[in-house]
Formats: C-alpha cells, structure tokens, sequence
C-alpha cells in the first residue's frame, strides 16, 4: 500500500555550518515550517548548491531544533562530492528543502526504560529521540559507537537530556576497545528493564543489535538507509526488503521493526 | 489587458489543458505531488507503469548519481493494475474529473502479459484518459526495451493491443532507430508516441569493480541527455502524423520548449520531478512567459516552429 | 621500491606504451599540444580525419556549448591526406619514431572516396601504426553516420577498405546498434574498434527558432555522455574478440578506468582536450594511479574486470 | 597551412574583479608567463570556476598589463551564465588558462598615424594596441563605440596614452548620437594622412569600418570573434571565412586583413 508523504517544500538559511568532530559537520538552518512539523527520526532532502553537474538532493536527518526560533540542526559526515560541497555553505546561504520526510520514530505506550544505540553519523536521528524520550520521562541508555575518540558526537547534548552515556571506539582511542554491539550486548544482559532498543548506523551493527533485541524478546526500530532520488515516494528507488514485501524507505520508513528487515 | 496565451492543445484527440506532462515512473501516482502543488494544473499525468500482476523489481542498490543525472534500475515495481487501481483510483478519478487526462501505464514482460494489464486497464480504469505502451524500459530482461527495440517488435506488441482498447494508445520509446520504429508503432495503430524512455547506460566503481546498481546497466536520465532527446523528437516528428510529447532533460521551460519548436505537442517532466518536486507548474508557467515573450496568442503557433 | 605497473597493451598488433589514445577531431594532428606536454608520452594519437581531397566543412556556427559537454559540426574539415602529410608529415614520422602510435583517420562521403583516401594515405603516410575509418561522423550528409548506421553499410566500407592495406584497420563507431555493427565490421575485416562518435543532437535557439548551430543536428560529446559510452564500449567487448577503444566523456583516470574495466584494450581522451589541454598526460598518470591502488603490475590485469 | 599557436597553459588568480561600467566588468589577474609574453591583439582562454556542467573556457581579450609585476587585465561584457559566474571570482580565486593565443595586431613599418575604432566591449584588444601605437610614437584617433554613456570604458587609459578621443554613443547620451561608423567616416574623409586602420567590436561595425577603409585605400585590420571551444587550433570550430578560403580563427586570427574576410 502506498504511504504517502507529509514532505513539502520550504525554503531554508544556512544559520551555522562549521566542524564538528573529524570530518563531521554540523550546520544548523533557519526554516520555521520544518522546525515545527518534524518529528525525531524523520529526515528532510536539502538542495546544495553549486555544482549544476550534480543534481540530486541529500537526505539528512535532524539532531536538534527549536520550533520557537525556527532553526534545525544536522551533523554530517564528509564522505563524497556533495558533502564536501556543503562545507561551503556559509552562513547566509540561501537553499530549499523537501521535508519533513518519513515516519520518524516510535515510542509505545508505557515505554519507561529505552536502549539507544548509534554507529558514526547514525547518532544524529537518536539525538532528537533521546530529547523526546527523556522529556517523557523514559530513562535512556545511550551507546556511541565511533571509529575514534575525535569522532564523537553529542556527547553534551545526550548527557545534558539525562541519558546515560556509554562509548566505544573501534581503535580504543576512548570509551570500551571495540563496536558498540558489544556495549549493547552487556546491557541487555544485565538488565531486562528495557522496554524498547533504537538504533541507527551502519547496516552490520543494526543487524546485530537487532538480532540481541530479538534475543532479549526486546521490540526494536531500526534507521534504515538507502540511495534515493526523491524522498518522497515517487521514484521508487530505496527499497528495503521485509518479510511484508518490499517497502520504500523514504515513506514506509527509514524508520521499520527491526523483526522485519531482510538484511 | 491583453487576453493570456491559450496553452490548450489537442493530443491523439484528447483536449489538454495545457502541453504539461510528466514522465511515468517519476509521478508515482500523481498524488504524491499533491503536497507541492495542485495537480490538476497540468495538462495529464502519466502514471507509473503497471502490470496485470505486482511486480517487484529489481534488487538494490537501484539508483546511482552520475554527471548531469542519474541511472535507475526500478525495473517498474508495482503493485499491479489492481492494486494501483485499488490505492489510486478514487484519487485519479478526481483529477479526472478536474479535466486533467490521466494516462496509465501498461507493462508486460511478453505481448501476453501487455495484453492481460490492458485488459485490466479497460475494466478497471474509467478514469483514464490514454494507454501508454511501455515497449522501452531498459531495466528488465523480458519485454520494455528487449522487445521495443526492433520495429519488428514494436508492431507485434502494439499490433496485439490495439483491439483491447478504443481509447487512445501511445507507445513509449525507448532512444534507438527511433524513426523505423515510430512508424512501425503508427502501422500498428498507435494513436501517440512519447519518447525518450532512459539510455541504457553504464557506471562501475572502480575500486570493487562493480556495477553500481544492481545490474550491469540502468536507465541514464537528467539534463545531460536533453540534446540527445531533442534530437529523436524531431526525427519522429518528422516520421509520423501523430503527436509525439518530448520526453528528456527537462528542467526549465526554455528546456520544454525546444521539444515543442520541433513539432511534440505536449512534453514531460521526468527526472526534474525528483530535484524539484513542484517542476512541472514552475515549467509551464516558464513555458506561459516564453509563449508570450514570442508574441503568439496559442502555444500551438510555436508547435513545429523550428526553422531549418 | 616496488617496480611501477606495468602500462603497454597490445592493440590490435600494436605494442602501445600505454592505453592513452586521442580522439580523432579534438586533436588537431597532434603537434598543437607540443606546448602543452611531450606527446610521446601518450600511447597513441588519433588525427583528425582526412578525406582524398581537401573538404571546407560546414559554415558558421560550429559549435555550441550544451549542459555537460558541446555540440560541434564541423563537418570534417581537412586539408586532405596530401595536405596532411605535407603539413604534418615530418612531425609525425618523428612522433612514430618515439614509440607513439600514430593512427591516421580515413573520411570519406561514399565507399569510393574511403578508398582513395585510404590508398594516399597507404602511400604517403609510412609511419601511420594503423588506420581508422570514420563510418560515423553524423555531421555530414553522405558518408560517415549516413553510411556507417547501419550493419550493412558498416560492411560495406571495410570490406572495399580491407584489402588496399595491410596495416591494421580500425573502425571508428557511432552510438547505434553497436553489436550488430561491431559484428559487421569484424566479418569484413576490422582488426579493432573505437568508439563511440558523438551522438547525434540538437539545441535551439528559443527566441529564433533556429539551430544553434549550422545544421539542425550536430554532434555531441563531453562528460555528459559517459555512461552511455562506457555501456557501449561494455556490449562491444562481449560480442567481438578484437580489441576496443573505449572514448566518450572522459575528463580523469577513474572515468578512463570505466571503459577498461568493461574491456577495452585503449581509451581516447576526446572533449576534455579542449578544457585541459594537458588531459592525456594528467589521465595517464591517474590510471597509473589507480592501478597502483588496486594492487597490480600490470594495467592489462584490469582489462576486463568489471565483475557482473 | 595549419598555424601552430603559441599558447601554453599557466595558473593565474583574480587580483581585482569589479563593476567597470554598466554590464561590463573589469578583472585583473596575477600570470607573469602571459604578462610577460603576450602581444596586443592576442587572447586567452581562461577557465571560469563554479559550474562543472558548463566544461568550456571563455576567450577574453586583454586591455592593460604589466610585465614586471605579472598582472594582465581585462574587461568583459555580462552577457550570459559563464560571464555572470565570473563576477563571482573574488580576489584570490585560483584559476587558469590558456595563453597567448591568435596572432594579434600587427603594426606596419613606418606607421605615423592610426585610426582605431572600437565597439562596445571591443575596445577591449584596443587598449593594448594604443598603447604599443604611442609608445612607437604612432599618432593615434580613437573612436570607441558605446550603447550608452554609462557603457563607456578605458576612456582614460586611451587619452592617457595621447591618442584623440571620439565618442559616439547609440543613445545620445554622451557624444555624436549615433554609431562610430559615422564618426570615422568623417575622419576618414577629412584627412588622408592615416596609415592603418585597426577595429574590434560587433561584425556589422567592422564590415562598414574595413568598408570605408578600403574606399580610402587605406589597410585595415579586424579582430574576428567566434565561437570556439580550444582556442589553440584543435578544435576548428572558429573558422572565418575568408577570400583565402576558410581560415582559423584563434590561431590564423583573430586580427585579419579587412580586405581578405568574407562578411
């Protein structure tokens, strides 16, 4: 069945735009409609510009925002043309975006007591939810997982919500040696209080966090990722396998049950 | 105050508002663009194809960014007539009603299968406006572009369609020996040709040494072929009797525009629906201020212009 | 210090140094990039194509740039073979001496004239490696792509060119039906392929309704058309066991790596010449490069290795 | 005969780029190689940042240089996207080009006294001539063509070198109302003492200037301007048509005999 999308087109200036961490950024947008209508874990389409060779939108997620002041926040990681691109992209720059996009996260009824597990620059989209969930009063696990210590991201912002934080590098530079599903791992062992487990990041380390929440008998939502051109239902190109069929990603999802991913 | 530009023309007898429309399979089902503009502005919408049966596609990854556009390896995902009936039709029978024609997309992997969504299209499909033959797609292994790239194979599906419908039948093109297979089309009774579907095109990385998508080669579209599908529109233009729409690169009115100074009486947006998803309005008001920037009172004054 | 890779292929017989290759038309005859770099360094040059008498070309304007690439109708303007060899003969026999294959393109508007331009150059031109016939210039009413579109023509050509000499022949193809074409020549004789010409387009002029350039067609290439090229290139190699010159688009190693992933034994850098003059060099030494990044000692273990 | 050119390819960067008249801008760039070894009359093709998708160079013309500090400066005319683009070229842009490129103006032995008209941006390869005219002693008559007195350019530089001014302008706005033409007509017919008449600007001016010039039996050179896509012979897009069959425009050219071009 077709799922339609809550995206539209708003027109956006670029507030902030400076490193963040190791080749991570951090740009924050003026764009009142969005900051007042996304919901953590929905994503948005930002035209950037300068280079008409390159045509399509990038789709983000959302760290932080202020739906008073009508700004959004983003991190992201540098890993091609497009996104080297927006490093240029002083303050003042003018551009538009197609949001907000997708389903966002879900928090069940009664949910007191979260895991929260973000890989890389998955961490952005479970920044949002942590601050929506603390300010439920749901008590939030956190668990980082970054190549190194120079690539942790919102640190100050989980703990400052009130989650608990817990890191891992893979060089061991800070935190546990190792990936975050290990973390995850001792966590779901040692307490059976979780209500629900979030994740975000790459593909491998979602796939064995929900294979322990699966374990654990632990509902789990996983952030899906996939190339798209639109991100808005109308391709049909960023299809996730499910056991219900395929889905499309920027409409079904990002955001699926990860019982429900074919990995 | 002068009276505006007249932007109705006249495609395979049926009245367009205006020459806008969009490239099937980068509409959805046209309702997905609701949010961004009020559809029943254009002229018609082309749906995405469908079959008498859901067809899943191809695998991931199905789309990859090149120069100037991207390819996609979809392989026309669908639900099947029904199921696209079934989400879609009271949405399309409104547009319908609002005098935007909407044309359904047929796919078949043989002349059997083209014929059986056909069918279902007739049955199930009041609302619709056009069939549109997709003989083109070059993302499947069966059927599209394996059997519309001959004129041989063009006349036999058509040929084999004709008879299923009284509406009007338009046959999408894919960019090969495009003349030849124009008037095989037209022989085989088509009332309409749309072209160009994508150029089967190729990117590989070069560090794995793969593919990008999913199968060695997709569907290339964007700005980068618009001069290349200018080119096939005029060639049939001059080939056949019947209106073609130009289909390629889109993404401005100036764009639009050389395909109907070739002679193609209406145009669709494709790829530029992605990149810009309220496109196809911004472009015919784009395609308004060139028509009276050229003094004329129709658009049809410019429909062929092309002087050589 | 490991030994660098290894670079020379084998093309049709012919040891080049390296795959780098020049499209013939963007390259003048080869002593215009002197100031810009050794040309020696380059594993073949490609010249502008050259007919038994000399041709004016076609009139004013010859180019216009496009989105990712131009349109050119130059139409194939040469001093013919004789005023070739006399303005450039010296040069390129010193050239030949230094290891670079000199590859001497054949034009012609019928199969007779192909012939004799052939003959002359047979005659005068002693350090040519290899001849190309130009079956695919679209740029010009007879001859070129009016004869080289189709398998027969294809035939044609190379088999009245295949006995007036015993060097390798190579036949440049244009971007249609290239396997059955690639078949054609290769029954009739063709030692090796190159292609793919420019794609035959257009662009407009709005506001006058004219071509932007002389004729309503022209011929496009640049960075636009690359994937289409490299899946050409790609079917090319899998329907014919000689080797293939792979050109369209390239402007850096890894668009070059494409084309000799999917098979092609050499690659010509075309357009790119005009924005870089420097190009050639500066794309041999990023598939250096890049060979080097993947682990081998030799450029011909990448031939060929595109996984599907 | 094939005419090899000259040019090489050297690295330059913007030291001045800013609005010299309505529409017209005035950029001056720091490149000792083509400062110190280009000719009035010559050309460079220089590569403008900022659009992958729009992959030619731009031919420019240069007006002022100097040797010794490295810099060569030139006008341009606003008249589509790439020129448009090039006022985006802040101080300090990284660029490059090729250069010098055509064979440029050529000075007649004994010349005493010129007439130099100029059209719009043409007056662009003028400036440079001026200034090699007077520095041999060469008495010099301008007439610079404008649209509009706001239009008018280098009007200092070429009465600073000594020549004598004329000014015409389409409008009327500022001298004789009307075109150059009609202004060197006059001098051509009120003094027979010229030896050499040089123009540069749109292709109906100069036919009706080597027109009046050949009437006066007097030799004139015209600088030609064609599309083209090298700039340095390869292409052979930029031919001019000649009564010596079909030339070369930027490396026969761009500065012909008036007499031999077929308009």
């Amino acid at each position: 069945m077709t799922t339609l999308s809550s995206a539209h087109k708003y027109a956006c200036s670029v507030l902030v735009n400076e490193p963040l961490a190791q080749d991570i950024w951090r740009m924050r947008f003026s764009c009142p409609e969005l900051a007042q209508s996304m919901r953590p874990g929905q994503f948005f389409n930002l035209a950037v510009p300068g280079d008409p060779s390159n045509i399509l939108r990038l789709p983000f997620s959302w760290s932080v925002s202020d739906p008073r002041e009508g700004w959004v926040e983003f991190a992201y990681l540098l890993v091609g043309e497009g996104t080297r691109r927006m490093t240029t992209m002083i303050p003042g720059t003018a551009s538009d975006l197609v949001g907000p996009a997708g389903n966002g996260w879900y928090i069940p009824q009664n949910t007191q007591h979260a895991l929260v597990v973000g890989g890389g620059s998955g961490v952005v989209p479970l920044v949002a939810l942590v601050h929506e969930l603390t300010q439920h009063g749901v008590s939030c696990d956190f668990v980082e997982g970054a190549a190194t210590q120079n690539r942790v991201i919102y640190e100050d912002a989980i703990t400052h919500y009130g989650a608990h934080f817990y890191l891992s590098t893979d060089d061991g530079s800070r935190g546990v040696h190792g990936f975050s599903t290990q973390i995850s791992q001792d966590l779901l062992a040692s307490s059976a209080a979780y209500d629900v487990v979030y994740t975000c990041g790459p593909s491998p380390m979602m796939r064995a966090i929900a294979a322990q929440a699966h374990e654990a008998r632990i509902p789990c939502q996983v952030s899906m990722e996939k190339l798209m051109a639109c991100g808005f239902g109308a391709c049909t190109t960023c299809l996730v396998d499910t056991k219900n069929g395929r889905k499309t990603c920027c409409t079904d999802g990002p955001v699926f049950d990860g019982e429900e991913v074919l990995w | 105050m002068v009276n505006d530009v007249s932007m109705s023309v006249d495609f395979a007898g049926i009245r367009l508002k205006n020459p806008l429309n969009t490239a099937s399979g980068t509409f959805g089902s046209a309702q997905q663009f609701e949010n961004f503009y009020d559809v029943s502005l254009l002229g018609a919408v082309t749906l995405k194809g469908a079959s008498a049966v859901p067809w899943e596609g191809n695998p991931q990854p199905r789309m990859a960014e090149v120069f100037g556009g991207m390819l996609n390896s979809v392989g026309l995902t669908n639900p099947g007539v029904r199921g696209l009936v079934a989400e879609s039709g009271a949405y399309l029978a409104g547009l319908a009603s609002k005098g935007t024609a909407v044309i359904c997309q047929v796919a078949g992997h043989s002349v059997e299968e083209y014929k059986e969504a056909l069918v279902l299209f007739e049955e199930l499909a009041p609302w619709a406006s056009a069939f549109e033959l997709n003989i083109s797609c070059p993302n499947i292994a069966k059927g599209g572009a394996a059997m519309g790239s001959t004129p041989e194979g063009a006349f036999e599906v058509v040929n084999a369609c004709r008879p299923l419908t009284k509406r009007p039948l338009i046959v999408k093109m894919g960019p090969v020996r495009v003349q030849e297979i124009a008037r095989s089309c037209v022989d085989a009774g088509a009332n309409a040709l749309s072209l160009i579907n994508t150029i089967s095109a190729m990117s590989i990385d070069i560090n794995t040494h793969k593919s990008r998508v999913a199968r060695p080669t997709a569907g290339f579209s964007g700005p980068a072929i618009h001069p290349i599908a200018v080119r096939m529109a005029w060639e049939v233009c001059n080939a056949v009797d019947v209106p073609v729409c130009g289909i390629g690169g889109i993404t401005c009115g100036a764009d639009a525009a050389e395909f109907l100074l070739v002679g193609c009486k209406a145009v669709s947006i494709g790829t530029e629906n992605f990149v810009d998803p309220a496109a196809a309005v911004r472009i015919l008001e784009e395609l308004k201020d060139w028509a009276r920037s050229q003094g004329v009172s129709d658009i049809n004054e410019l429909i062929g212009a092309f002087e050589c």
